[in-house]
Formats: structure tokens, C-alpha cells, sequence
């Protein structure tokens, strides 16, 4: 019923993937520093006796819950406004969320997951 | 007593205690941030500890005349007989004492860059009491006490502080981090600086505060003072940009902490210079003095000898360095000025006795102190860092 | 008019300057991060709106001879008739002017310990303003004043002051911090440092700082003057070196935040006597403070008030015992040097009026702002935190 | 010589050095944490290029006496003849070297804030360098020249560098941002300062280093000196004040940041008239210099110009307020002193041509930079940070 | 078996919540720093050069995991101490776990999630 | 498919963690900061006015997804390497991943989650 999706992205990026998915109607979203390594082996820095290899760069992990009918718009959407096409872009995982409570007003579900002007507001108008 | 001489070696009093958060600082940016308070606290303590021994004894050892060329007379402890109208030169006897205690609670603290981020502090704190006793106050009493033997005696040139601090600090750091463990990671090149602006706000800080310690030892507001300013600010710099050439040329881009790296090479290689040469003479002193630290840090590295902070390279060799120029350089008595290598000569021989008896004392300091209670914290309490295992305290939150 | 004397002062006005960003960080470091511009603003504030009031009408009223004991007289208002060759002892009055607007800059701004975190801003500024002129000014002006009742009157010694600053501040905290609620939190002992490193800065500047402080009191470049350095830094030390010792022996590890702690504490003893004893006695004094404040801090906090950052316990029982111990240990007058009882007795009242003064008029101002204004800020702006809630401000991203 | 004077232009020296590290924080706080290393850096560069380049040529380019008004001969070259005994004034002529280098190693730093956060590195280091020779040294000989053409010949009042300073260094950050382009997401107001603590440490170490700044301006411990102190912390004090209440008015709260910046404003706008004006009058110069930075700022962000730090708002227009306001308020020459309009209308004409010249200098050196290596770095440099993509460091860890 | 409970909360309530779930006996949670975006639509803050919208706010993401029969207890606790009544308050996810190692004895699943005097423990008293 | 195993460890461990993963060729992990409350009671710290109690530990949360097939075998090498024995050590809970996507090429799937000369592909040499 819920998807959670979570994007490990340049931090760089962040500001543009903000952008996009908030043009398309999904606000709820969370973001977190982290620092991640994959198939980009690292970065070379340096220091006073030279230079040394950094293996974990800094990243922005994006996690998203979504109703399962919006995964695919708010992948691609992620994918695209992320991507610069070297090495380090990133990766998305999707999982399954069972259940959504909204804190304020105790609701669940469907109910706690949907705003006014959201993106499954706009496609019913 | 002139009121003019006095008020700037009080003013130096002050520049040189601000020099102690910013070695604090500048050493405090290049560990990771377990390990913050804990490098804090090694200068802090130095400057508790030795500000009380100075009052105590260490000037009486290291000023009085009433011992001999090696050490001095006990009949000052506790500053006895010296009142406000005592007069040492155009100063108060009491600002010569404040000024110079400055030196040895700042001297200790230079050697606390060899063994950061695993010093078991019970040791550290025994060790920087005792090695401001043995070696401090004694290589002081050589070099600028009454009657002391190199300085009065054998007419070494020492103007602020190359022997006397510079050297026995390097070179005791390099002996304390040959005995001392190293730090995990350090093999695997994994041990980051967790705060460089920190560094860069304490080479700052040093700077400013070096006009006081170099312009300050001129014991004067004359020209001499001047002098050391001009030379002190002119090496800083030209060995800040020297360094960024390097590093430039080395890694294709120049690094900020090697530019203030640079900066504090500068201003120790001066030190020992600082009245005696030229504005001209600063510039090459420093610029010199750049790649003889730089390169030195590299093969120190590369030798696995994790001296943390590079106070041998820094500190060391940048002083001996600037302790020889001086012989080549002193507009009076230096090389280049027609007065033939006796200086130079003097010189030399001078360094290499003030390293080895540094080297010396500090070699049975730390041996002693890691046959009894332990020179490093165990490997367990290096993982959870010092700031927790020495201290019980977490510098953020 | 004596150029190094002027020279000395004009640098001391710099050095107690730079107390204040330093005393800034030396709070700051200690609340919570959100709000850190909260609390180095409170001290901020000081300076702008006493930097001003002082030109205004303050230095009139604490150092004008056209009033009486208690108070001086409006005739000097906007600084009127003073001139770049006004001279007041062997310095530019205009210096005078400057070096004492800066005591009462500074002096409001250590009081902020006691309620950051929960302050309301405007209710701060009126306080300020306020206590500046009612409390700061007059007891300025009974002990230091030409003819003030204290000091020229009773033979009251204060040289830097212990009573004009340390006590005034010290007690007007404790009152404070009863009349302002307490802050959410704080009996659960959640409320932790952000960034020690920053008082760590602090205390280190403050230490150097603090030359310009009680050297600058000497108002000339001479023997006293040094003899002030000489204490200070001493005391510092010492009692740096206590604290240190008292938090090992009582939590296993000594407190990095504690030994910096302590040398405040010593240079708070220390200021009412700089230039009145001998380096011995600084020790004494120095190494005495410490368990004082050390114990004045469990003591408040056991008894659950939420004094913040124990602006009563190191500024104000510091300055209590320091101004005590100065009828003990004033070489021409206290009591060790054998001149009796006299000035002991009156330091001990002279620091009682003062301190139920400074008591008295700090409870009627808070009462008067809890009812109108309000000292403390909502809880849930306390919640949010004081940077976003009173200033819409962000220290970090 | 006079040692009092000597004492306290030797200070000043090492207060406007401490200005810098201080100046680099003030900036420093107000970037984003990845460019936190090439921001401090553009000022330690400063320092260091500008100290070098002084001792070679810039001294006597600025101040010997063997040229003509417009620019002084090169026979200093290296400091060519100077020698300890030699005297400027009462104090040695060293000194005066050292101390004007100050203000030649800082001026440029100031532009930096025109342009953070993608400067390419290796354009600002050939701009500095050409700048300081090109902008700062003859309109220091202008000014300052021992036959300065608006200093000696017109009479122009600058007592610490509104005109040689902050109006050159101001204007030409305009310009500067005109040309470069500006930081990505500038528009979308998303570029939040790092870290506002290190922007008020700057600016409380500004407030004091400024005492050296405007203090040691008089070159003498006098009367004049300590005038200046006063109005120069009057002034900060009295700006501060106006800014707070400014942005409370307009944004409902007192903005923390801008009371820091107020205060800097005010310490700008009195550079020129520190030692002229009455203290009365630096309250008004401090109270109105506020709103013309405030409104600077807020008219240039609206136009939509980059000028990131605010140099030309807060220099430039403080700087130029300054210099008009010392034609209106100078005791001996300004109008309010019945002295006539003519000080004004030189006042006027001068800042004209001061800034005139230092913007066409500044227009055709970035033109040429711009188009061999390029002003800024790459939008993805830029979006990386600075501090790996020129300097191949991370700030924290 | 297991569910995994993501509660976005403010900063302030932390200390709350922790307070509200120990007092049930639920003990293991992590608590992780970050900026979230949601109905809330952002902050004024006020720079050099006016006004300006943040629109990422420093939230608290509280990860616990429980047994199934301990979710909606632990979800209302949360609910409860989190709750302002004001936007901005945050939401709750629930996902499934498959599987729980404890790292210091190896043990797996159920036994690796029970503490002695925890909310299961109290139970069979 | 996939997994995603996250590990809450002791932030000393973090080296050996990562190395001894990259040793069996695991590449692809994010590390975050958290702070923990667990078994564990808290450790004291030192204060101005005496010892106080926190609760909260730092600790490092590792996520990383891998194949379902690959999921014992890092757990295992996670658990042996973090452990010291103590309490504090922290845990390891594995939760399902429905897909992948990586960002550089858009791949989703299998596809997406192989390297050349990971832990997948030695094992086919
Ligand atoms: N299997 C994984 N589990 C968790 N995080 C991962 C995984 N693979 C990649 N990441 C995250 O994605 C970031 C970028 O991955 P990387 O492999 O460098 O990118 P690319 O696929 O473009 O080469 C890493 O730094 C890490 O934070
Ligand atoms: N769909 C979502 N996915 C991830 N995080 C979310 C989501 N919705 C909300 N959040 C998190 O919860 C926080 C509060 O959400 P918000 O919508 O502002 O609260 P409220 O429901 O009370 O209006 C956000 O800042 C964000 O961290
Ligand atoms: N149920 C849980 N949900 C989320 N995180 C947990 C849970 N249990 C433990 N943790 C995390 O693991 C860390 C260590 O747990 P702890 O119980 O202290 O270790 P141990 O099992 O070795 O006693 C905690 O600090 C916390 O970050």
C-alpha cells in the first residue's frame, strides 16, 4: 500500500531533486548526511604529508514514503533530477511500509498520507 | 625603569598567553573529535603547571646568578626578595619574570603535537613538570641566564627562542613519539583532521602573537623590537607562500593547512633570528625554511613514525634551521655580512648540544614513565577516544 | 601625560575588548546549540548598550568629583570638557574614559550566566541598561570613585574589582536566578554543553585577557603593574592546577571543563588583590578559590537552582574570598603582613554593603520586569530554542 | 624614538594582525561548510602575499619620499637603508613599515567577501597581488605620502583609512561581483551561513584589533590615540544599538547577525575620523552609518547582485559616509564646528576620486583575468565546494 | 515477526518520547538527526539581507524496532508524546523485519529482542 | 530480492567493519551517525557540578543492500567484526528491499546492484 523510498544522492544534487519532486506534488520527504561508498572508490585528498584516499564520500540519503501507485513517478523523478552520469550518482532502494501514522491527529493510512495540493489531489482535478 | 620598554614586554606578556588557546587551537583542528578536549587540555595544563613551577623554582633555576653556567641559584624560589621596584634591564624584574614564564609554559606545550590522541595524561602530566625542570629551565639558564655558558659564555645568538624552545621541543617531540605507541589507523592513513578551521584560527592567533614573542625578547619599545616585527611578520609570510608552491607543485593544488603550516614554519625559523638579521635576510630565512620542514614531514611520514603533529618537522627542524641562518645571516657577526663562519660555528655546536641534552632527558623521562605507569592510554581507550577514557567529558553535542 | 603608561592602558582597553567575545564563547560553548546566539549576543548587547550609555552618562556618574560619596554628578555628560588633553594621573583622561567603559561593558555581561536559555531578550536589554546605571555606576563610583565612600572613604582595597565587578555581577546572578523559572530540563541533568571547545577558547583568552584587566588597574606601566601580570597569571594557575585535582579525586578523571573552570576562578580571586600582595600569596589565593567555587557550584546545584552557568559560585564567592583574603594577604596592610585586623574588617563589611546593594536592586528590577514584560521566554520558545524564537536565527547548517 | 609611542604602535601592529584570523571567521561564518577553507584562506593569502610584497616594494611605493605625489620611488626597495636607528616620527621607521604592512595586508582581504564561494584560487592570488600594487600603495602614497597629492597637497582628512581602506577595498568588491558571475541558488535565497558564531568571534576580535587599527593610527600614545579608542568603540557600540532595533522593526526580531555586522559598520564608518571628532559625534557617525549599510544591503540583494558578503555595503558605503561625515563633524576643519563647507567639498571630491580610481583598476583587472584563466570555477567546482576543488581539503570530519 | 517503527518527530519532544517508551519497558532505539520537509511548509528565518523561507526543519527520526505485538502500543506512545496538535508535528512508518542479530552473542530473532525488564518481560509478570 | 541490513555498531568499529566487508568484496554500504539507547544503560560523563548519566550512545548505523542470497554472509562478517562482548555492542535487523535502481544508468533490479569484482562476481570466477 506504502512505499518507502530511499535515494542516496550527491549532496549537491539535493537542492534540484527538492525541486522536482516538489513541482510534481510530493512534500513529505526527509533527508539525512550520511557518507557512503560504492563503486566510486573514494576521492583523493590532501593533507600535510601528502595526498591520501578518502573512501567514504558524503551523501544525502532522501527517504520518501509514497502510496504505492506514485513509486514509479517519484523514482524516475529522483533519478532524473539526481543523475550527472559519472560515477558516485547513487542508488534508490524500495521498500515496503506496512502502515502510516500522522503524529498530530493520530490518523492512519491512506488518510495520514494525503495534502491538499499533493500530487494525488492534483490528478483527481 | 622606563615606562615606555615596560609596557610593551607587558603587552608581550600577553601576546605570548595568547599564543597558548591558539597552539591549543592550532593542534586541536588536526585530531579527530574524540580526541579534542583531551589535545585542549595537554597545553592548558602546561600553562597551569609551568605557571606555577615558574613562581615556585623554574625562574630561580633558570635567571638567578647565584649558581653557574648551568644552572642557577634556589635563592629566588618563590620569587624571594623580588618586590615592584626590583629592575631587570629598563623593566621591572617582576615583568622579566612574567615575560620569561610565558616561554616555559608555552615550551612544553609544543611537544604535546608528538603524542596527541593516545597520551596516558597521568604520564604527560609528570613528564611536561619534570621536562620543564630538566631540560627547560636549564637550556633557558644556558643560553640566556646571567652567566650562562653558551649564551654569555660562548656568545651563541638565541633571540626569542630557537635553541631554547624550538629545539627542545622538536627535538624531544621526535624522541617522546620513537617511544610512544602510534596511533591505530595511523598505517592506514585514515586519521583526519576533524576541525582545519580551528588550525587556521590558531595560526592566526600565532602570528599576532609571535610580534610579542619575538618583538617582545628585545626587552625594549626600540628599534630592535621594530626590527624583530618586521622580520617575524616578512618570514611568516614568505614561507606561507613558499609552502603553497609546494604543495601546489606536489599535489596539484594548494592546501590551506599547508599554507598556515607554512605560515608557523616561518615564524619559528625567525625566532632565533628575529633582531640580529636584515627584513631581506627574513625573507629568505623563510622561504628556506618552507621546504625544510615540508620535506621533512614527508620522510618522517614515510619512515612510519607517527610524530602526530610534525613538531619535529615544524618545530625542530625549522629551528635548527633558523639557529644555523643565524650565523649566516646576523648583520653583526653572520656570514654574509663579511664576519667570517665563527658564528656559524658557534652556532652548530651550540644546537647539537642543546638537541642531545634535550633528546637525552627526554629519553629517560619517557622511558621511566612507560616502565611505571604507562606512556599511552590502552588500545581499547584510544577506540572510545580520550576525551571520554581521560576525561569523562564529550566536547560536542 | 607618560606615553608608556598611556601606552600600556590604551592596550589594557584592547585586552578587556577582547574579554568579551572571549567570556561570549567561554558561555557560549556551554549551552546547547540552539541556543548558542542567544547567549554570545547577550554579551554582545553589553558592549553596545553600555559601550554608548557609558559616553552618555555613565562614566559621569561613577567617575564625576561634582557629586558626592555616593554618586558622581551629570556634569561630565557625553564626555563634556574632556579633551584629547584632559590627563587624569599620568594618562589621557579620554584613556581613563575608554579603559573603564570597558569594566562597565564587561560587567553586566557576566550576569548572563545565570539565565541563558530561557531569557527574554527585551526584558535583557531594560535589565542591562538598568543595572548598569543603578548598580555598576554607584558602586564604581563608592570604591573608585574621586571621593567615594568606600574607597577613598573607608580605605576600601579593590584593584581591579573584586566588589566593582565580581560581586556586583556574582550576586546579582544568584537573584536572578531565583526570580527566573528554571529551565525544562534542568532537574533531569539533560542539559549538556554543545561545544566545550569554545570555553575552552574563552577561558584561554580571558586568562590572557585578564593582564589587560588587573595590569591595566595599575593605570601605569611600572612595577605594580607587573606585579598585577605576575599575580594573575599565577593565581590562574594555581587554581587551574587545584580544580583539577579536586574534580580527579571526586569522578576519577579530571574535568577538562573544570580546570579551565578553575583558572577562571583564580583570575576572578585574584582580581581585587593583583596588585596589593606577593607571587607567594597569589598561589595561596589561587589554590584556596578553586574549592570554594568548586564547592559553591554542587552546593547551588544540589540545592536545585538553576544558576546556569554558576556566575555565583566562580564570580561571585570567588570575589567574596578574593576581596577577604586581600585584608589577609595585602603586603602594606592585611593582616599576614602584620598590620592587624583593620583591613580585613573592612573589606569583610564593605563587601557585604555591596553585595546586599547589588542584591537588592537586582530583585526590585526583575520583579518589576517578571510583572510586566516577563524575565523567561515561553516554554515552548524554549522548547524551539532561543536562537529561532527570539531571533529567527540558525548558528549552524 | 619615544618608547611609550613605540610600545603602543608595536601593539597596534599585533591588533591589526589579529584582525585578520578575525576578519577570516567574520567571513568565514557566513559561507556554506564547504567552502569554510577557501574563504579563511582568501585572507591568510592575503597576509602572506601582501606581507612579502610590502618588504619588497610596496613600502616604498607607498611611502618613500623619493617619488612624486602620485606614487613614491622605488629607493626602499627591500627596505633598502632602513635600519633600526632609523626614525618616522617618534618612532623607529621600522615600525611605521611593520604597521602600515598591516593595513596593506588586510585591505585586500576585505574585497574577498565580494566574491566567496567561487573565486578561482589562482585568479584572486594574481588579482591580490596586482591590486596591492596597483590600488593600495598609490592611494596610500595619495593619501598618507609624505607628498601626497590629496593628503599633503589637498588637505584630505583620513585618520585610519576610509579613503585608503575601506572605500578602495568597498567599491572595488562591487565591481568585482559585477563580473563574476554569481553563486548558483543565489536566487532561490537557499545559501544559508554555516556557522554565525564564527562571524561573531570574528567580529568581537574586529571591535578590539580596530583599537589598533584607529588607535595606533595617531602613531603615539596620546591624548589623540585614546580619542580615537573612544570614538572608535562609541561608535561600534552606538551602530550596534541601531542595527539591533532596525531589524527588529522590520523583521520582528532582533537579528543576531546583523547586530554583529552593525557593529562592524560603525567601526568602519569612524576609521576615517577616529582621532577628529568628538566623542558625541561617534555616537551620531555610528547611529547613522547603520541604516546606510542596512538599506545598502537590502537595495543591492533586490537588484538582484551577488556581492556575497556584503563589502560594498558594509566598507564601501560605511567607508564613504565616514570620510564625508569627518568633513561635517572634525573639530578643527567640519562644518558643525563653524569651520566652513570647504573641508566637506574636499572631502567629497577626494572619496570621488578614490573610488573612481580603485573601481577602473579593479574593472580592468578582472576583465583580464576573466578572460585568460577565469574568474570563477565551474558550476560543478562550485557545487562540489571550494575547499576540495581548489584546495583538495575537507574542513570538519 | 518484527516491525520496524520511523517516527519523524521534533527535536524538543525527544526527550519525551524517550521517556514515554522507556517507562513501557521499550528500550533499544536509535535516534537520528535530520532535516525534513512536509504540510509544514517551512520556517522565516531573517539574514543579513531580510527575510527568507527555510523550508527543511530540523527534525529527529526515532528507528525502532519491536516484536508485532508490541507496534501499536509503542506506535501509540509515540503518537501521544510527539504530538503538538500543531503542523509539523510528523508522521510514523511502520515496515516489516525479517530478522534480528544481536552482535555481542550472535543470537538470532526473537531472543535476540527480548531484555530482562523489558515491555515483554513485564508482561508475564 | 534484496535486503537491506542495517547495523547499529560502536562508531570504533566502523573500520573494521568496513574493511572486513570490502575483504569479501561488499562495496556498496551508507554509514550514519545515530545516537542509541539499548540494553546498554548509558555511560557517565562529567560535569561542571559533578557526574551525570546519558543515555544516549553515538553509535554508526550501517545500511546496505545486498542480494537475498548474500544476506547471511554479511551479517556474519558484520556481527564477527563488531563485536567485543560487551554491552553496547548493538544489532543487525534485515527488512526486504523490493528494488533497485541506480541513478548514473537507470538500471533497475539485479542490474543494478552488481559490480565488477564484488562479492557476486568472484564468486562466478
Ligand atoms: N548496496 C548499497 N547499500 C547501501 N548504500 C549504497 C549501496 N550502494 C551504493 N550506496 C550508496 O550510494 C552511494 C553512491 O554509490 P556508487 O556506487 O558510488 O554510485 P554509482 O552507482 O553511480 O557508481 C554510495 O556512496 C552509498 O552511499
Ligand atoms: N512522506 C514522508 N516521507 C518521509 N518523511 C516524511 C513524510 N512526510 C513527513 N515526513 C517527515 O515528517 C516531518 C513532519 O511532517 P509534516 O507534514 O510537516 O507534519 P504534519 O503532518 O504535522 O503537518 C517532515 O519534516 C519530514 O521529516
Ligand atoms: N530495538 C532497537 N531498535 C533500534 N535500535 C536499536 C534497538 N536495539 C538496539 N538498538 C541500537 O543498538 C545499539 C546498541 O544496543 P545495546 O542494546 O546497547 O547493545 P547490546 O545488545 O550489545 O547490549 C543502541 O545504542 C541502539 O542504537
Amino acid at each position: 500500500m506504502f512505499k518507502r523510498i530511499d535515494a542516496y544522492i550527491r549532496p549537491e544534487k539535493t537542492h534540484a531533486v527538492k525541486g522536482a519532486l516538489q513541482n510534481a506534488g510530493i512534500y513529505g520527504m526527509s533527508f539525512t548526511e550520511v557518507k557512503g561508498h560504492g563503486r566510486q572508490g573514494g576521492t583523493k585528498l590532501v593533507g600535510r604529508s601528502g595526498p591520501y584516499m578518502i573512501d567514504m564520500l558524503e551523501r544525502i540519503q532522501l527517504t520518501i514514503v509514497v502510496s504505492a501507485h506514485n513509486v514509479d513517478e517519484t523514482v524516475t523523478l529522483i533519478q532524473e533530477s539526481a543523475a550527472t552520469g559519472e560515477t558516485g550518482d547513487g542508488v534508490i532502494f524500495i521498500s515496503p511500509v506496512e502502515d502510516v501514522v500522522r503524529i498530530r491527529t493520530g490518523e492512519r493510512g491512506a488518510k495520514a498520507m494525503t495534502y491538499s495540493g499533493d500530487i494525488d489531489d492534483r490528478r483527481q482535478k | 625603569m622606563n615606562s615606555g620598554d615596560t609596557a610593551w614586554v607587558l603587552v608581550s606578556t600577553a601576546l605570548v598567553t595568547i599564543m597558548m588557546p591558539a597552539l591549543a587551537f592550532f593542534y586541536g583542528g588536526m585530531v579527530r573529535r574524540k580526541n579534542i578536549l583531551s589535545t585542549l587540555n595537554l597545553t592548558i595544563i602546561s600553562m597551569a603547571v609551568m605557571g606555577v613551577i615558574w613562581v615556585m623554582f623554574g625562574y630561580s633555576l633558570a635567571f638567578s646568578d647565584q649558581g653557574n653556567g648551568f644552572i642557577g641559584g634556589l635563592d629566588k624560589m618563590f620569587l624571594r626578595g623580588v618586590t615592584p621596584d626590583s629592575v631587570s634591564g629598563s623593566i621591572p624584574e617582576l615583568l622579566f619574570i612574567a615575560f620569561q614564564g610565558t616561554f616555559a609554559m608555552i615550551t612544553p606545550a609544543l611537544i604535546t603535537g608528538a603524542f596527541v590522541e593516545r597520551i596516558r595524561f597521568k604520564s604527560y602530566i609528570i613528564f611536561i613538570a619534570l621536562w620543564g625542570i630538566l631540560v627547560y629551565a636549564p637550556v633557558c639558564h644556558w643560553v640566556w641566564g646571567p652567566d650562562g655558558w653558551l649564551g654569555h659564555g660562548a656568545g651563541v645568538l638565541d633571540f626569542a627562542g630557537g635553541a631554547v624552545v624550538h629545539i627542545t621541543a622538536g627535538l624531544s617531540a621526535l624522541v617522546f613519539a620513537l617511544l610512544i605507541r602510534r596511533r591505530q589507523g595511523f598505517e592506514e592513513d585514515i586519521i583526519t583532521p576533524h576541525n582545519i578551521p580551528y588550525t587556521v584560527l590558531g595560526a592566526g592567533l600565532l602570528w599576532a602573537g609571535w610580534f610579542g614573542f619575538n618583538g617582545g625578547s628585545a626587552l625594549a619599545a626600540d628599534g630592535i623590537a621594530a626590527l624583530a616585527v618586521v622580520n617575524t611578520n616578512t618570514a611568516a609570510a614568505a614561507a606561507a607562500v613558499v609552502w603553497m608552491i609546494l604543495s601546489w607543485m606536489d599535489d596539484g593544488k594548494p592546501s590551506v593547512l599547508g599554507i598556515v603550516t607554512g605560515a608557523v614554519v616561518g615564524l619559528v625559523a625567525i625566532t632565533p633570528a628575529a633582531g640580529f638579521v636584515a627584513p631581506w635576510a627574513a625573507i629568505v630565512m623563510g622561504a628556506l625554511a618552507a621546504p625544510v620542514s615540508y620535506y621533512a614531514i614527508r620522510t618522517i611520514h614515510k619512515m612510519g613514525i607517527d610524530e602526530s603533529l610534525d613538531v619535529f618537522a615544524c618545530h625542530g627542524m625549522a629551528g635548527l634551521f633558523g639557529a644555523l641562518a643565524t650565523g649566516i645571516f646576523a648583520t653583526d657577526s653572520g656570514l654574509v655580512s663579511g664576519h667570517g663562519i665563527g658564528q656559524f660555528v658557534t652556532q652548530t655546536w651550540s644546537v647539537v648540544v642543546v638537541g642531545l641534552y634535550a633528546m637525552a632527558i627526554t629519553f629517560v623521562l619517557c622511558k621511566v614513565l612507560d616502565m611505571t605507569i604507562g606512556l599511552a592510554v590502552t588500545d581499547k581507550e584510544e577506540q572510545i577516544g580520550l576525551d571520554v577514557s581521560e576525561h569523562r567529558e564529550r566536547a560536542y553535542s
